[in-house]
């Protein structure tokens, strides 16, 4: 498609500002500060802009286009009634520097939000500042690490996270210092005890564990894990990617976890935006709660207010108080489902994992036996190593018949695997015509697989070349006559 | 039945059947009951939450738009209404990150675009498609900086937003880099002197405001020219100003980071914005997060994808360059679409009618005789000695209907009495006047 | 330079010189020049015009949902967030008539569900895809009927919708169609003997509303049995009452009409709404306004396209069925979005609240010594004495925050202290005690 | 693309009713009355609603989407700012039996508005109250009638249109009760004054004409033609149509017109929404104001009233003030145009029209010589001759390329016909992308005419059935088992 710059006309305008009656002030910095040329941003109409952004929505995958069978990242319905309230102006219109005797509303809605999810986690405190769950990840190893040093226990240099983790969990660790140890997992998909066992000692400082784990299974043994870290002087922590399987069932606080993040744009239906803005707030046990991030806020009499001396906090982890307007979206959610509706959320998810688990298993293998959680991982190595289709090519071909296509090649201990969520919000039928389809792929991949191999064909655009894009960056547009 | 949940009793059944199992309980044999009734309230329907929610939400006031004059990283903008018309079409929101390229083009077209517009702002040469804001975007810089030059030293002009110096103390501390503050001279601009006592071999980096948090125009060209050539020079700017500031990148930067809130974005209580961040060609490898690359399909036909993966958490996992994985695409795509809407043109005149209120409303506090604290040339904003009681008054002026000037003292706890005060192209002769009245 | 005038002076340049003419002014050279300047405002930025307008719009008063009381053929109602959120979609606001069907099988197909739709809510075989509104839906009603029957008198209910008996009015009377009136009786229904004694060889049709005016729902079977099988059943109804009514088509009716307002439509003080118009099979080829059907394409997959268009005034011309051209599909769309998201259930469920509080309101209003007018059975509106000066207490509930009940001397100058009061799923218990406080 | 009754689920639901707290009354009315079947509605989650109708929305082209040449649609931008003020609940939620004193800002509007259309079409008064073009042409028509019964001139039956008119013109003037006298066009597509005179009798009640005409063509003669109209005692009446092209030049009320009507959706930037809600608001001249529809919004003493005592009034022509929610989009357009932009958008459509004119004249033929107004017709009578293809394929041919077709075969005294409309909102850019366009497909028809013939290919489904659907209509979904 056409981009913004090629519309682009000398002198076309979209734009109209009011005038402010002011004269004109000379500009009294130096010359040499002032700019000579003028950034070469787009000269369009507002029908232009209209269009253009609208041919490009049109060339978006979407939750609200079809099916979205992301595992690991619970691709939920967005409810349009969050979004309404998410705009409201009293919400989207305030500052953050205006008194707080002003924004009472704002501070209260974000108290009882950490209330709600204190509530649901199981967890004594919380903040909401992270901006993501990678965010608050990073947030959680920092209160690890300040946790240890504020009890002196400088030697604890160690954060152990299972092989099966999110690429998140080791790249925070690092970030906050630590030195990572992978951990294997067993032959049924969980943690390795006695793996861990040997990896434990007195230089952990944290362990990171999500539950369900990444392959939908959920760690049985997750009291005696929290024993044996805590029995070491290490702290547990929770990943929340995978939260919504145990919605009104079990909470993290009551497995033992210390440290917990919450993903609002998975669990708690907030959009994915193409990629963000998300929200990972924090929760943690009491003996933590003194580490979280300013600013925190509190009730006194009836008043809410920001406090940011906390002499022990990790301090700032970003400019403000969080994702603000996700926070409301949130909000917005729980009070929606109320606690009725949030444990309906984890079964039906659980539900229809293990309905589609079934479907699927009639068709490719399924990674790990038993029942799973909210998502599943299967494979198509056997089929791979008949026809040459890879599960990246099934993938492909999902898209020529509408659907998106589920997590591929993770986790890494999984060859040539899909890792399927179909979430609580999407029905039996489409669950049905995702496995009708699947099966359909798979017979053309037997029958010709050549076919698969060069999908998809009916997308707006067809398979890129990857490789010569990263070799060779293009990474903006470039002007005539450079 | 719940309106977001479409499963009738009957599928259910079914399902468990199908399943091989005979209740929903039994589908959680492994994992124990903890829970029995969240202590939460009930269920409602949207008329009541909605009701509820903006009872709660007209709890808080609304400042008539040409009467906010704070600014300090979060600025009031005319919004044309086209941009919130577009970012809202729910292809754009409820898509995920653009990881299957063939039927994500909206998505990574727009990225591509928006990366474009910061790098023409910026006149640097390559940028992602977003951080969380300005103060992670600053704290990423800082790394790559170590990552880049191998030294663990950093320089930051003590005039940079505080909040984006404690975020960034916050990242560094635990990978032992430390970060020495450059004083101010009493233009408000960098302490030359200072920062040449300061630096060293060990310096991998030094970081200025462009404008700085006291609206201060930087000399960017006179601070490029006195750091060693091997040191990164990190400019956090304010992308507004842009389009009358000679870009950092013409005048040296390495990195030019800042908060893109001020393109497009409502203030949202301060979240979600924007981080933007952009840098030189040469550094691409290090930077961190998304990055929207054009390539060919199989056809020959131009499209996008996301480029040098290798760098990122899924993949490189703890040798990633950093651990961002969700970052504000949304927010990337409305900067895009306010950039688009208004052109080099419009934007300029945002820039020079904040310039103009602000040298506007400056020009008539000292004819009250109120002083500013600095002199060096500002930008939109400007810090002045507002009186004692300032922080009092400032709360009154709330009640009279005006977000006043920023008491400094609520961010920096030594400028007692001092206000900044921040004008955009929303405040007109007469909301100044208004104001005045009140000094 | 105009933000919707894409022409740049060097464009316009350009065309001039394409065309072979020096300047704009020499294109007019057939047109005299009238006008130099209109008597208009300058064109301004839309901040301004926002900001004028809606301090207009703040002029009106919203009365809080729960406090309405006044129906009278515009009815409040819950929207879902949806609907507004869907029926917004510009893809379909700004589509025009789908004259090319290949590319408009959003708009044919929507309309095609909703002709479905409407159909499953009246009980009738054939559907159009909307009129202007309830009064010429009627209007239209009675031209059709004249046209299968070949004759030219009309009796009408009095008690239908004053303003649609005269719209009916305005449309019959140059063709030479009579319309008599019919009283009622004492409770409020179709005096049928009065019926009897009208009806002749002449008669094409007779209208009676369902609920009608006064709310009151009359018996259609008796007056079908009361009726000539070759004389025209016109029903005007009120489509959310026939989730609890038998459907007119099951009762004999040959067209039904009526206002779609009640389906998820705003008020709009009264437009916006959309006219309704549903009849039998054998009818379908002497209907008024635009049909969607079912086709298949040439590769055999099943579309959506106008049919029967040859009625239509674009190639009948004068001798179409109708001269509608525009219509409201887009409201129709909101119909449609609307009964998808109530569903069956939700619809009865909003019209038994509605009946429940109608009778709760007039149940406290009768133990407060007031009485009905009507003795007649009625769905949720319903006429009773409200006692000297009601105009003028009336208005002073509006200051009180309630829109009473409807004054009927506004509409039938005979109805002096009588008020017609309304009740749907938004009055609450509370409301409804709250307004009696004033009573 | 599945129904949404084949989507539906005994038992789903998108809905919640809050409760009203009012106990349960039961049924009073005779049973017989009592409804016993449920009206089979969908049945569906809030999911399933929103997909479906974003995917519907898929289907449709529109503004928004490309290039809609449709002549005598005026399909121009439809400003986003005119549909948010509309939706303001201050407009969207009030209620028409509100007492007045509580409506003031929306009879204000409404009056201003009435003031404003006055001075754009040069008449004396106007009503708001008519729904869209063909009910403002019914309005009209009344008008003439009751304004020659009023005068016990009772033998004018006849109203005069030319063939070159559209359908609603005939329709409306016999809804009106006249008698429909078509006029020949002159060989130039303007009126012929000999025929106008040979039919102009004392039976003639009204001349209804556009100008420009609906060849785009300017009726030079419209002086001497308002002349010779009401030396007979006639009434010249102005379909609105076309009034974009003479926007800051000339008006209606100027060139003689007694009543006029105008198309809100088309001149004045209200979406036409698949079909309506339009608006056509009817002027008249002092002489005809007493019969115009009831109610009038009348000014007193600062106050806004409804004036429903106009004995000579046509009387209702609907329920209500008309389609209120339109009229907020025109006053916000007039606004925001104000009078020199205004002035512009008739300089703009005109020179769009005479561009592309110029540039289309280089593949097909133009109808009529020289300059035009906003439209022309062109004519591909020669091509038909030559390849067997028609207009009608290359309009299906053009929408494979992403240009919704013009308006085909009308006006029907043209054959194998495009009636070509720009409007001043299309770019330079479009109208040379559509010359290029239609130049490619002329080749293709040359060279390859069963390409051109079997078009569309590319769209969401291909060419229909009509014939069949008109035959065999059916209308309504086929539920299973009937």
């Amino acid at each position: 498609m056409t981009t913004i710059f090629e519309m682009s006309k000398k002198g076309r305008i979209a734009f109209k500002i009011p005038n402010n009656n002011i004269k004109d002030y000379e500009f009294d910095f130096p010359e040499h500060l002032l700019r000579k040329t003028s950034p070469r941003l787009p000269q369009v109409s507002e029908l232009d802009v209209v269009r253009h952004y609208t041919n490009l929505a049109a060339k978006n995958y979407s939750v609200d286009v079809g099916f979205y069978p992301l595992g690991s990242c619970t691709m939920k319905y967005n409810p349009k009634i969050n979004e309404k309230i998410a705009n409201d102006e009293h919400f989207s219109m305030i500052h953050p520097f205006q008194p707080m005797e002003t924004a009472q509303g704002a501070l209260q809605l974000m108290y009882e939000l950490k209330e709600m999810l204190c509530e649901i986690s199981g967890m004594d405190d919380m903040t909401l500042v992270p901006s993501a769950g990678a965010h608050g990840e990073l947030t959680g190893m920092l209160i690890a690490r300040a946790y240890h040093l504020s009890r002196g226990d400088t030697k604890r240099k160690k954060a152990i996270v299972p092989d099966s983790a999110h690429g998140t969990n080791p790249a925070s660790a690092r970030m906050a210092g630590f030195e990572v140890i992978e951990i294997k997992s067993g032959p049924d998909g969980r943690v390795d005890l006695n793996e861990l066992k040997k990896h434990l000692d007195e230089e952990v400082a944290v362990l990171l564990l999500t539950n369900p784990n990444t392959l939908g299974l959920f760690e049985k043994d997750i009291i005696k894990i929290a024993e044996m870290v805590h029995e070491k002087g290490a702290l547990l922590y929770y990943d929340g990617a995978n939260l919504n399987a145990i919605l009104g069932r079990t909470r993290p606080g009551d497995m033992g976890f210390d440290i917990v993040h919450l993903n609002l744009h998975k669990t708690f239906s907030t959009p994915h935006g193409m990629g963000g803005p998300g929200s990972g707030p924090v929760g943690v046990k009491k003996h933590l709660s003194k580490f979280l991030p300013v600013p925190e806020i509190i009730k006194e009499n009836n008043t809410y207010k920001l406090n940011y001396s906390k002499p022990e906090s990790i301090g700032f982890i970003r400019s403000f108080f969080g994702n603000f307007s996700v926070l409301v979206r949130t909000y917005t959610y729980i009070k929606t489902m109320g606690k009725e509706g949030l444990k309906k959320v984890g079964q039906m998810a659980v539900l229809n994992a293990n309905y589609l688990r079934k479907k699927v298993s009639k068709i490719m293998d399924i990674a790990y036996p038993g029942l799973c959680m909210h998502e599943f991982v299967s494979t198509c190595e056997k089929l791979t190593k008949e026809t040459g289709v890879k599960a990246l090519d099934i993938a492909k071909r999902l898209l020529d018949y509408g659907i998106h296509a589920p997590t591929m090649y993770f986790p890494l201990i999984v060859h040539e695997d899909f890792m399927i969520e179909p979430t609580e919000t999407e029905s039996k039928d489409t669950l049905d015509e995702f496995a009708k389809i699947l099966g359909k792929i798979f017979e053309e991949a037997k029958q010709n697989p050549e076919l698969v191999k060069n999908a998809p064909y009916t997308t707006p655009i067809r398979r890129l070349d990857e490789a010569t894009a990263s070799r060779k960056p293009i990474v903006k547009f470039n002007f005539e006559g450079e | 039945m719940h309106r977001y949940i479409p499963h009738t009793d009957e599928e259910i059944k079914e399902m468990l059947n199908e399943i091989g199992v005979k209740s929903i309980e039994d589908l959680y044999i492994d994992v124990p009951k903890t829970v029995d009734d969240y202590n939460l309230e009930s269920e409602k329907d949207e008329f009541t939450v909605k009701s509820e929610i903006l009872s709660l939400a007209k709890k808080n006031k609304v400042f008539k738009i040409e009467n906010i004059f704070a600014g300090a990283g979060i600025y009031a903008h005319y919004i044309p209404t086209v941009v919130e018309h577009l970012a809202n079409d729910q292809r754009f929101v409820t898509a995920y990150t653009p990881y299957q390229a063939e039927v994500s083009q909206g998505t990574l077209q727009a990225l591509f675009e928006y990366q474009t517009m910061m790098c023409e702002l910026t006149g640097m040469q390559v940028a992602n498609s977003s951080m969380y804001d300005g103060a992670t975007a600053l704290a990423e810089a800082m790394l790559m900086a170590v990552r880049v030059s191998r030294k663990n030293k950093i320089l930051a002009a003590s005039s940079i937003n505080p909040e984006y110096l404690q975020t960034s103390k916050t990242y560094c501390t635990p990978q032992n880099i430390e970060i020495e503050e450059v004083k101010w001279n009493d233009n408000g601009t960098l302490d030359i002197e200072d920062l040449k006592s300061k630096i060293s071999d060990e310096t991998s980096a030094v970081v200025v405001g462009y404008p700085n948090f006291f609206g201060i125009i930087e000399d960017l060209k006179l601070i490029k020219e006195s750091i060693p050539e091997k040191t990164l020079l990190i400019v956090v700017s304010e992308p507004v100003s842009l389009t009358i500031l000679e870009s950092p990148g013409k005048l040296g930067a390495d990195i030019v980071v800042g908060e893109g809130q001020s393109l497009g974005v409502t203030p949202n209580f301060g979240g979600p914005g924007i981080g933007f961040f952009t840098t030189l060609e040469k550094y691409v490898r290090k930077m961190p997060g998304r990055i929207i690359g054009q390539t060919k399909d199989v056809d020959g036909k131009t499209g996008y994808v996301m480029v040098l993966q290798t760098r990122e958490q899924h993949i490189r996992r703890e040798k990633a360059t950093s651990n961002i994985c969700s970052n504000h695409a949304l927010i990337a795509l409305i900067n895009a679409i306010y950039l688009s809407t208004m052109g080099p043109e419009g934007l300029r005149k945002v820039a020079k009618m904040s310039y103009n209120a602000a040298h506007y409303f400056a020009e008539k506090l000292k004819e009250k005789g109120y002083s500013l604290i600095f002199n060096g040339p500002f930008f939109n904003e400007f810090a002045f000695d507002a009186g004692e009681n300032y922080y009092e008054k400032w709360k009154k002026l709330a009640e009279e209907g005006f977000l006043g000037p920023l008491p400094l003292v609520k961010v920096l706890p030594n400028f007692k009495n001092c206000a900044l005060a921040c004008c955009t192209e929303v405040n007109t002769n007469e909301s100044i006047d208004n104001l005045l009245k009140h000094f």
